[in-house]
């Protein structure tokens, strides 16, 4: 982490400046070609996923088998190994693909040191491994075939630590298209024109937003990417900056030339050293070929990132307190107006968009504003990133063109929930989102639905509950995490998570009254309206949303000192019985 | 400059662009809340007490933080207002250990003031009490946290007029509290000039003369439009 | 302005501020790379002891009491020496779902130790982390940076026992 | 509500954990003491010698925070027994003075008063209420109709509004009639 970022006007390092180049666009597809020509030289490729959930889960050690193995046959030649991005279903890792030239790809879960070099002799030698063929994944699992892939869509197959793998996946063409073929503005109206929205929960249109920083008068602009994904139980972003660090960088740099920025940062989660560690090795890599930093694609476009870490703080997930942060404060959200698209950081004109709303912009680009809203629903374009987690049989990464209902998400692709018990509720947009309980099964997910419902899409996690998950149990798990995560700057929000998670502690272990559920939703108004920022305008959200579904689990708590799912042990006994 | 017209409470009045909605409010003479607003500091948008309602926008807006704009109809003191306003108060004094009886600004406290102006007798929430010190390690003043609402008014003088930038906010969320230097007593930080101008301008007991008794700390902080007048106008130079 | 510079001497000599030396030329001794400065210099300390948070704000120009506030904003900025060992439990949603409160409620009283709190002897840090991104691995403890997945409360203090017992040391594995 | 042969309003007056400042304000009424002498028959209070809380009582004004089991005990059985209840001054209101206490620990507090104080440390048992963890206000223990606040409240506050719940009426007391300390 020591060597990420310097500050606005620092300057590479002198060293990398003197072996920048510049590379055209005849020299991209060189090295595309160059890089497709190396991969065909091996007869089978085996790829490992190499992204947080299946390292550790033994990724590393089943990677080192493999190598063992491979080099004991004296196979390096022929066999490729890469350590790539996420496949998607991560409690079965560590997972490996297998290509061999043409054979269909074949997807092995749950691989072991030991079943490592029985993968090579499955493949290689045509030995019969029963074990392995247990582990197979088919495409046709609806886990897969249900998914859309528009951001993911290389994820599973490339290797994010180098470019040239990026490259030979079309990676930069679209840069290179905008660059050479595009003027700003009609940037902005293609981006516009796909219907993407702001990825990051409110779903602010992008388009709108690029046109209005690009129009923002200031001479210095800043593009930022928000990647301080906060929100427990959701890691798309994590994934995304892992998996294909370039496609971000990518759409960062697609966004500098539409506002007229320079300077970019993408703000990385504390939490997350491999995702800061691949990214700046993919800025470094960048760089290096003029695809980043000064005359990118031979263009008269300029245009740098740097690296910035979180220090723990889920409130600058927020985008004045992200600005904060950034510029080395403590990241108090500030009032707005004047909006960051006017005056953000250091005051000039800042376009913030969540990681995964840059990773969209190359798909509308390369194949276009139309064939991106041609998925989705009349309002919502495009596909959604979500974590799914919970008590369904399959958890994992998955990306779905949004209008896909609830339970074709929890059925299909999660496979039902664990032990056959009853579907409860789903929780999304974590902390600020709500619960959606069984009979809105049906419903769509886009950002209309979900907000009538009074949840929000949120940045993309989904846990799935059964019956024994407490709801009361689960909104005041939240609400710890905000009472937490709570800034302090503004009254409502520092005082009234506190008093609510006092309440819902009361109402979990037997002590509360019936006038506390009214104090509670009055709570609930009072932060959601008054607040100053995101974080204590969406927080009450898992409160009311379930006080909205399932009072009368708040009631049995409360009047019959009964917990439904049978989670919570009645210790105390209420001090005033009315 | 340019001048808009916007109604507050039903009323149609004007006022210079980029000036805060607040500052209209005020000079329409309605008695509107406030905490961490003070003339003469930026502002922090912080206490929320001054929130209006706007025709048209399901969401409140903090006055003190919000421009006026052409158009915009504005109300101020509506029941929804009043009860958010009661509630934030409670919160506030739930959340330290505000004993009026024995606070050396019984009497002269902001808080109290608005508490009573809003008819707030009673708190409906569980205190919080926390176990916090008092810090009277300065030869003149005394830091008091128990009395503290964290306006940040004294962080913001100590900063934006003494220019000494002593104190600052620590910690976070509910435990934040202010802080002098590297948290040191506050008498040991020897960037503090000893100028007095967070004594006066804090609503609350929080910050005092040494020496005073219960009810006997009054404050006046008129020197900051005074002091930030002068300086603006460059009138005070002898040169 | 502040407490004490009197370890400037020291300073020359620590090659640890050497580092922080070079992290700060690095950013032009920009006030907007505080954050950063913290980070090298929590990695270098193991915490952030009071002289070089005074250290850096005078380098920086900085205020003490600015440093001192965005130091106790951040959660990764430890200001208290963290134990030989560290207990992370992850807090997350689908952990807790998993009951990781009973993991944590474990360690936490065969040791005595609230969150965040290290034991007196220095052995043990006790801490809780919201979602390492291991979900499906869930309930998590990172014990020295080790990964133990699907964790039940015995076999996690059992395994915490095994280290700060004396016995074994803990290999760091792999980082989450 | 158990009737009196003539018409008068049922009034009591309790002390719970304060320093009766309350009641030396009541007192402070001077001459109008007899004026609400010819409203209310007093039924209970300390300055009246009557050992159990009668039923039926129409208004109390409770003095004091609840700072032990027995203050508990007290509260529940006024509630039962009274149409009305009054919190009567800042300790009932908000825990007050007593309730500084709060941020320490009872344990703490009793070894440091007696233990390594002067006196002799209290019987672990014997009759002695215990302390409550915390200082609590009244309506943290019973529901309370009307709060009269004030460190003491001003005789004036209380004939304001004794005589408006005596007439039946809303207790409105002006601002600056209903400031806490």
């Amino acid at each position: 982490m020591a060597n990420l970022a310097g500050g606005p006007t620092a300057g590479t390092v002198k060293g990398e400046q003197s072996v920048m180049n510049v590379m055209n666009r005849q020299e991209l597809l060189e090295m595309a070609q160059s890089e497709l020509d190396r991969q065909n030289t091996f007869r089978c490729r085996l790829l490992i996923c190499a992204s947080t959930p299946c390292i550790s889960s033994g990724a590393l050690a089943v990677e080192d088998a493999m190598r063992k193995a491979v080099e004991a046959e004296g196979l390096q030649t022929e066999i490729e190994m890469v350590g790539t991005g996420c496949l998607g279903p991560c409690s079965r890792g560590p997972l490996v693909t297998v290509q061999v030239q043409e054979e269909p790809d074949v997807i092995y879960e749950r691989v072991t040191v030991e079943l490592a070099p029985q993968i090579l002799a499955k493949h290689l030698k045509g030995a019969s491994v029963p074990e392995l063929d247990a582990r197979m994944l088919s495409y046709d699992w609806p886990f897969f075939a249900k998914q859309k892939k528009l951001v993911l869509s290389e994820s599973s197959t490339l290797n994010p630590e180098r470019i040239e793998s990026y490259v030979a996946r079309g990676g930069y063409m679209a840069l290179g298209q905008v660059l050479r073929e595009m003027t700003p503005e009609e940037v902005c109206a293609e981006v516009a024109k796909s219907g993407l929205r702001g990825r990051g929960g409110a779903g602010f249109p992008t388009g709108l937003k690029w046109d209005m920083v690009r129009k923002a008068p200031g001479e210095r602009k800043y593009v930022v990417a928000n990647g301080d994904e906060g929100d427990p139980g959701a890691y798309m972003d994590r994934t995304l900056m892992e998996s294909d660090p370039q496609r971000v960088l990518e759409g960062m740099a697609i966004a500098g030339f539409a506002v007229g920025a320079e300077q970019g940062f993408i703000y990385v989660r504390g939490e997350y050293p491999l995702a800061a560690k691949r990214l700046e090795k993919a800025i470094r890599q960048a760089e290096r070929r003029g695809l980043l930093g000064s005359r990118i694609l031979d263009s008269k476009f300029n245009f740098r990132i740097d690296i910035r870490m979180g220090a723990g703080a889920f409130v600058c997930g927020e985008e004045t307190a992200l600005m904060q942060s950034i510029m080395g404060r403590r990241g108090q959200p500030v009032p707005r107006p004047p909006y960051p698209a006017n005056r953000g950081l250091w005051g000039g004109p800042t376009l913030i968009n969540n990681v995964e709303t840059f990773g969209n912009i190359i798909c509308i680009i390369l194949k276009g504003a139309d064939y991106y809203a041609s998925f989705g629903t009349d309002k919502s374009k495009g596909a959604k990133i979500f974590a799914l987690a919970g008590k369904v049989n399959n958890t994992g990464l998955i990306e779905v063109p949004i209008g896909i209902t609830l339970r074709e998400i929890v059925y299909e692709i999660g496979g039902g929930i664990r032990d056959c018990r009853p579907f409860k509720a789903a929780q999304t947009g974590g902390p600020s989102g709500g619960c959606i309980p069984a009979e809105h099964l049906d419903a769509q997910m886009d950002y209309e639905t979900l907000q009538k419902l009074g949840s929000i899409m949120g940045s993309g996690g989904l846990i799935v509950m059964d019956d024994q998950s407490c709801m009361p149990d689960v909104a005041r798990f939240f609400m710890e995490f905000c009472m937490d995560e709570s800034c302090g700057k503004c009254g409502p929000c520092r005082g009234g998570t506190v008093q609510m998670h006092r309440i819902l502690s009361k109402i979990t272990n037997g002590s509360a009254i019936m006038e506390d559920l009214d104090t509670l939703e009055d709570l609930c108004l009072l932060v959601k309206e008054t607040s100053l920022c995101g974080l204590g305008n969406t927080c009450p959200n898992p409160v009311y949303s379930t006080l909205r579904y399932f009072r009368e689990e708040y009631e049995s708590h409360i009047k019959d000192h009964y917990c439904p799912a049978g989670v919570c042990q009645f210790t105390e006994k209420p001090l005033r019985s009315a | 400059m340019s001048v808009v017209t916007l109604t507050i409470d039903d009323k149609l009045v004007s006022a210079p662009a980029n000036t805060s909605l607040l500052s209209s409010i005020q000079e329409q003479g309605i008695d509107i809340p406030t905490l961490c607003h003070l003339k003469g500091l930026s502002e922090r948008g912080g206490c929320r007490l001054c929130v209006v309602e706007m025709e048209g926008n399901p969401r409140l807006f903090a006055s003190c933080v919000t421009p006026v704009a052409e158009g915009m109809v504005v109300r101020t003191n509506t029941a929804k207002l009043l009860k958010y306003r009661q509630m934030m108060i409670e919160l506030l004094m739930a959340q330290r250990n505000h004993v009026c009886a024995v606070c050396v600004q019984n009497g002269h406290c902001e808080l109290q003031t608005l508490a009573a102006k809003l008819g707030v007798t009673s708190v409906r929430y569980d205190y919080m009490c926390p176990d916090l010190p008092m810090d009277a390690s300065h030869e003149r003043y005394v830091i008091d946290h128990n009395r503290c609402i964290l306006c940040a008014r004294c962080i913001r003088v100590c900063d934006e007029v003494e220019g000494a930038h002593t104190l600052d906010m620590g910690g976070r969320g509910v435990q934040s509290r202010v802080i002098a230097g590297m948290n040191q007593p506050w008498g040991t930080s020897r960037s503090c000039t000893g100028c007095g101008k967070c004594v006066q301008v804090c609503p609350t007991g929080a910050l005092f003369k040494k020496g005073s008794s219960a009810a006997e700390m009054v404050k006046q902080h008129d020197f900051l439009t005074w002091i930030l007048d002068g300086r603006e106008k460059k009138i005070w130079h002898w040169r | 302005m502040g407490t004490s510079q009197k370890n400037n001497g020291d300073n020359e000599r620590d090659p640890r501020y050497k580092g922080l030396d070079r992290v700060l030329k690095r950013l032009q001794f920009q006030q907007s790379g505080l954050i950063e400065v913290l980070t090298s210099a929590q990695e270098a300390f193991g915490y952030l002891p009071e002289e070089v948070m005074i250290y850096i704000a005078t380098q920086l120009k900085l205020p003490f009491s600015w440093v001192y506030g965005v130091a106790t904003f951040y959660h990764f900025f430890s200001l208290k020496p963290q134990g030989k060992h560290t207990a992370i439990v992850c807090l997350g949603t689908a952990c807790y779902v998993g009951r990781s409160s009973e993991i944590l409620d474990a360690i936490s009283k065969e040791y005595d130790l609230d969150p965040g709190q290290t034991t007196p002897d220095g052995e043990l840090t006790l801490s809780t982390a919201r979602c390492l991104g291991c979900c499906g691995l869930a309930p998590v403890v990172v014990f020295d940076n080790q990964i133990l997945g699907q964790e039940a409360p015995e076999t996690t203090v059992e395994k915490i026992k095994e280290v700060v017992g004396g016995k074994i040391p803990a290999k760091a594995v792999s980082s989450c | 509500m158990a009737t009196s042969t003539n018409s008068k309003a049922r009034l009591a007056t309790v002390w719970l954990g304060g320093c009766a400042g309350c009641h030396m304000s009541l007192l402070d009424l001077d001459e109008r003491i007899v004026d609400l002498l010819a409203l209310v028959d007093l039924v209970y209070s300390p300055v009246a010698d009557i050992k159990k809380f009668p039923e039926g009582v129409d208004v109390t004004l409770v003095e004091g925070a609840c700072c032990n089991s027995d203050n508990i005990h007290m509260a529940r059985e006024i509630r039962l027994k009274s149409k009305q209840v009054v919190s009567f001054g800042d300790c009932a209101i908000t825990g007050n003075v007593p309730g500084m206490r709060n941020r320490l620990k009872v344990e703490n507090i009793l070894s440091e008063v007696y233990a390594d104080g002067p006196g002799p440390a209290p019987p672990a048992q014997g009759g002695l209420p215990v302390l409550l963890a915390k200082v609590l206000p009244l309506h943290q223990v019973i529901p309370v109709d009307v709060y009269l606040p004030g460190c003491p409240p001003s005789p004036e506050r209380i004939w304001l509004a004794v005589t408006a719940m005596l007439k039946g009426e809303p207790v409105e007391l002006p601002a600056e009639m209903r400031t806490l300390g």
